[in-house]
């Protein structure tokens, strides 16, 4: 058996295979078994109860998914009695996925689930449903930081702070994360899109548009996580378009610490168990023992060009 | 649970309530213009399956691709003896055009059991079905394990055309009372069903009553069973993503008392309370 | 059969089908007949003499391709002197595509090939290969409007602009070029991606990172089509994963007055021509007269929500 | 070019030299561990194929998705009289897996015929083939078309294993002079070849050279054909997009006198003269 293990700050986990929020429940365990994952991840929570967004909420694409769900949400008292022990009954980490509309409310539900027994807090600051057009705090470094900080101060325990592809420039968004304390960084969410339905002349998603998802994205996902990796510090949490373990160490070697797994569970309940399988099996055919080893390995490379004509004039 | 790895997706899954099954297709035909019968080899696991449940459906690569989400089909049949389950379906769309293009001999990735079938009490003399379209194909299982319980079987198929009518022979093998409406004659219509509705259970009661298929029959039969004093179910359908309570994206109001509340077809569903549903 | 005819700034077209800059050449002629396509549109051409990125420069992913071809080129007199007349011997208006690392060479090279014989010319603002990371001319609505005014200046002829999907608000960007006197903007480029063999653990496309595109992209390019559509008041041409008449038919109901196909071609030669049957196909079908009448008939919509629970309690 | 619109896109493209054919699969069997040969119906347009040039073949589904990307395959034969065309290749990676898939019935799109193929003189006596591994599959078709202009064959085959070598009968059917080499005994080696060589044009004297399959093997023949004056041409492989001279990613440098210059496979190749290939 390969040494899966990863460490993410004060954080060990038994493997870097984890689910994406929002793609994930306890109920998985019907068809997997969740103690073999390397932590759990549940649905973004909310301050407010609500109901979500109008219907059809998803739409399907070339080889990936537009949603619109638009966090349906019992509120965090619900969550802190009803969700969290549920979750709790399995041995991985559990990470409580959160999100507000507003800084205080944010650092306040921190606090609140925090204490009601979450292991580390990830900060939804990207979901770009909540907002008109996509706004939303994780487009602006300014924003994440104002944001991050005030996460920091509530919360003692590890604080993940998930990216949206949607910033102009991730990279110094997650700098921005990094500076004012988050211990990782999940790039990331999904990445606004839309689809028309031609016969009737309106949007597929019944919010018009939502974030697209799975293997179609997977190149613009990892090209942002490998700039993250590049420029930060702390790990950097790879998420976007895995469906096997060729993906998941794509993402690894770019210099992700770990990875999330969404719409691939859609397609395959059992998508995570089958990564974290041929994880293993890849790396014993090549003689590696521990996953850490291969992590950021990829060959630096500085878009190398051939000489312009002239040049080569004389070889 | 094991730790030891599974040596395959599959086998990683097996041990578990809801599984992913490679059955090989036995038969994939067309039952009339607008619906095939398909038939699989299945595994144990997937036999367990009761009526009202349902398998989520890889399709493969159809002529625009390959279709990313898959695709719920309510089981039609299950015969644990031959080790094979069914589905009747309609092609409608990307999904099912893909499906109609399986031989015999391909493998399709079937997900399931899954979610909430129908309720039966043994106690119950004689159930009433009224199904519309491809909602035949749901409530036929349901008539067959009411029947080998001994539990009488009256239903009524709704269809647009008479050509169209589907599982009468097996419903009549099981002595099911049959009656079918359609379109044509105008025999389908609400006032006229409502009348043929009320003759049926004066010649013989019903205990419960269960649909699907159709947002009119459904408003039809929640006055009906109120004004009998009856119970009842419905099986209703809502795009799915993850088909596993997962995802949110299947979600349907009921009525709760006074209050609307939302459920997921996939997990709470897709049987509900008939008069909770909202049509 | 349909009146596909549309109109763009001053320039009426015989359909709205065309093919996108670098995915053809007239040896499509071959396959083709180029006479039926609404116009035709040249490979990116520069002022220098330049061999183009190092190898591999393209990868296969789910439902798109990286590429990083890196704008080979044998300077403005070839294009002028060989391109040019090659191009003309057909009957669609020829958009020559240009790009330059200055405004002033950009400005120039305007005039070069209006003087040699572009009927449009369409400034590639936006190609992600030339800058480390992605950067261009296209990220910046400043910058923009600054090239669009040198480029406005240096042409009387059609110009359009066409813009990144890279940039951080494309809207924002495709109004610096509408304020600047572009006649049209084509949206869009290449998105900005990266793939990883995983084996050699060194990134796919020898220039480490390229530009995504095919069907993966289109619900990404589609929703920024349409908000650039909504904002703007000079036509847009959508470009971004177009396959099939229906690809096509989204992003004319979105709002966009033509459309591009790019990597179609490579896996059907004839897709263009296809797409302009279907399309007449499908608007015979519906009894529609002229395919104007379809352009922004998308139904509006306000990201509506289901009420918040506590509403719902009464009903 | 006539105005009417093409009723579909094989009509639309037929008319042209280029055409994008629905090919029925006849067979696709396994020749040995690593090789298949695929037969395809094939329209009279793809029947004009020359030695050399190829088609650009779209993958059905395979086990991870469709494969984006056609894939170029020299065409192996040509049966004009059957109409007919068949490819030899070998299972490398996910496109190729995909191709093994296919089953007679099967429909297969194959572009082409695509870029430029051998030269053959009808004044030459005889020629000498050199080729490696599936590289001989692109040299077959020259042999067949070669020895029906009554030039005579001389053919060196270099194999990893004895047991992978093909097309000997087919080159021995049509009179052509065969001599195996292989890694097992050294015989493929680069010395060895070259003494072999020189013995066999010092028995059949050759006018020309072509070769594929091998950058060793080319170098050879670079130093091989400038020793004794000839000429010769070499078939290329580079990963391709458009496979139509439009996008750029199947370039490869040249020795054109004293420049260095890209050109495309695609569309100036794959069969370039043998003295300005860099290997
Ligand atoms: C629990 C359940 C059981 C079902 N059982 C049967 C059955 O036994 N036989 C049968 O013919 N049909 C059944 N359906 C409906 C069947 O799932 C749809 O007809 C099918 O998904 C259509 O897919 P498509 O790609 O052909 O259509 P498209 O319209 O191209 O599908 C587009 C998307 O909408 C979804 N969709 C479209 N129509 C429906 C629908 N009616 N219900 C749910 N999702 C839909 C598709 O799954 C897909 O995600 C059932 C639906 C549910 C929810
Ligand atoms: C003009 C030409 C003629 C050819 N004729 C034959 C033939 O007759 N028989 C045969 O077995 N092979 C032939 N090849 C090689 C064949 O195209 C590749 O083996 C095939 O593309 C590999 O695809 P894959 O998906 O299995 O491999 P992968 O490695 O998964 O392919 C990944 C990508 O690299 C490309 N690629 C990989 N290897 C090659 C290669 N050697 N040449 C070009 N592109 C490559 C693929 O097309 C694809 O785009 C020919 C190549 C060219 C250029
Ligand atoms: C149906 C659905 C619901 C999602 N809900 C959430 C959510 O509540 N919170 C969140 O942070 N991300 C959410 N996401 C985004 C995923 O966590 C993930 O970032 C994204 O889907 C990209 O990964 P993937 O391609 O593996 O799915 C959701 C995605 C999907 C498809
Ligand atoms: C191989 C390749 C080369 C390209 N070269 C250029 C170019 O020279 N100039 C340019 O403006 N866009 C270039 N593009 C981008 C396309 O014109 C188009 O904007 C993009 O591919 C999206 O459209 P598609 O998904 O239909 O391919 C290129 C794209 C590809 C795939
Ligand atoms: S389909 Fe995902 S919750 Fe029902
Ligand atoms: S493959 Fe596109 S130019 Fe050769």
């Amino acid at each position: 058996m390969t040494d899966l293990s990863v460490t993410i700050g004060s954080l060990r986990l038994a493997n870097p295979v984890m689910p994406a929020s929002g793609t994930f429940s306890e109920a998985l365990a019907d068809a997997i078994d969740l103690d073999r994952l390397g932590a759990l991840v549940a649905k973004t929570v909310m301050p407010e109860i609500r109901q979500g967004n109008a219907l059809p909420r998803v739409a399907e694409t070339p080889m990936g998914m537009l949603n619109s769900i638009g966090i349906p949400c019992k509120g965090p008292e619900a969550f802190i009695r009803d969700a969290i022990p549920a979750f709790k009954r399995f041995h991985p980490p559990f990470v409580a996925s959160i999100s507000a509309g507003t800084v205080t409310a944010f650092a306040h539900l921190a606090r609140q689930v925090g204490e009601g027994g979450a292991d580390v807090v990830e900060a939804n600051i990207s979901c770009p449903n909540l907002e008109a057009d996509g706004h939303a705090f994780a487009v602006s470094a300014a924003a994440t930081a104002h944001v991050t900080k005030a996460l920091r101060a509530a919360t003692d325990g590890p604080l993940w702070v998930k990216l949206s592809p949607n910033a102009p420039n991730i990279a110094e968004v997650a700098l921005a994360a990094e500076a004012e304390g988050a211990d990782a960084v999940v790039v990331a969410n999904t990445i606004l899109g839309m689809a028309i339905d031609i016969d009737h002349r309106r949007a597929k998603l019944g919010a018009g548009m939502g974030g697209l998802s799975g293997p179609a994205i997977k190149p613009i996902v990892l090209r942002m996580a490998y700039q993250c990796a590049r420029a930060l510090r702390i790990p950097v949490i790879g998420c976007g378009g895995i469906a096997s373990a060729e993906d998941a160490l794509e993402f690894l070697i770019a210099g992700c610490r770990a990875v999330q797994v969404g719409t691939a569970t859609f397609r395959h309940p059992g998508a995570m168990i089958h990564i974290l399988d041929d994880l293993d099996t890849w790396c014993r055919a090549r003689g590696i023992e521990r996953i850490d080893d291969l992590i950021g390995t990829l060959e630096p490379f500085e878009a190398p060009r051939l000489p312009p004509g002239e040049d080569l004039a004389a070889e | 649970m094991s730790d030891e790895p599974a040596s395959t997706l599959l086998a990683g899954v097996a041990e578990h309530r809801v599984g992913e099954h490679l059955c090989k297709v036995l038969a994939n035909a067309a039952v009339n213009a607008d619906y095939r019968h398909l038939r699989l080899a299945a595994p144990p696991a997937a036999l367990t399956a009761r009526p009202g449940q349902f398998f989520h459906l890889l399709c493969p690569a159809g002529a625009s691709g390959t279709p990313f989400l898959r695709r719920p089909m309510s089981v039609y049949e299950v015969n644990a003896a031959a080790g094979e389950i069914a589905f009747l379906y309609k092609v409608h769309g990307e999904g099912t055009r893909a499906l109609a293009t399986l031989r015999p001999g391909d493998v399709l990735d079937a997900a399931g059991p899954l979610g909430r079938g129908f309720t039966i009490d043994p106690a119950w003399h004689r159930i009433l079905l009224v199904g519309r379209g491809v909602g035949l194909a749901t409530l036929a299982p349901l008539a067959v394990v009411a029947a080998a319980q001994g539990i009488g079987v009256t239903a009524l198929l709704s269809v647009r055309r008479p050509d169209l009518v589907m599982s009468v022979a097996l419903l009549e093998a099981i002595g099911a009372e049959v009656h079918v409406v359609h379109d044509a004659d105008g025999s389908s219509e609400v006032r006229a069903v409502e009348r043929r509705l009320e003759q049926m259970i004066a010649a013989a009661p019903v205990d419960a009553v269960f649909t699907c298929g159709s947002a009119r029959l459904l408003t039809l039969l929640q006055r009906f069973v109120a004004a009998h004093g009856l119970i009842g179910e419905v099986a209703l359908e809502q795009q799915m993503a993850c088909g596993l309570s997962m995802c949110f994206c299947c979600v349907r109001p009921f009525r709760v008392g006074d209050l609307v509340e939302h459920r997921r077809v996939c997990w709470e569903g897709p049987v509900f309370d008939l008069m909770e549903a909202m049509p």
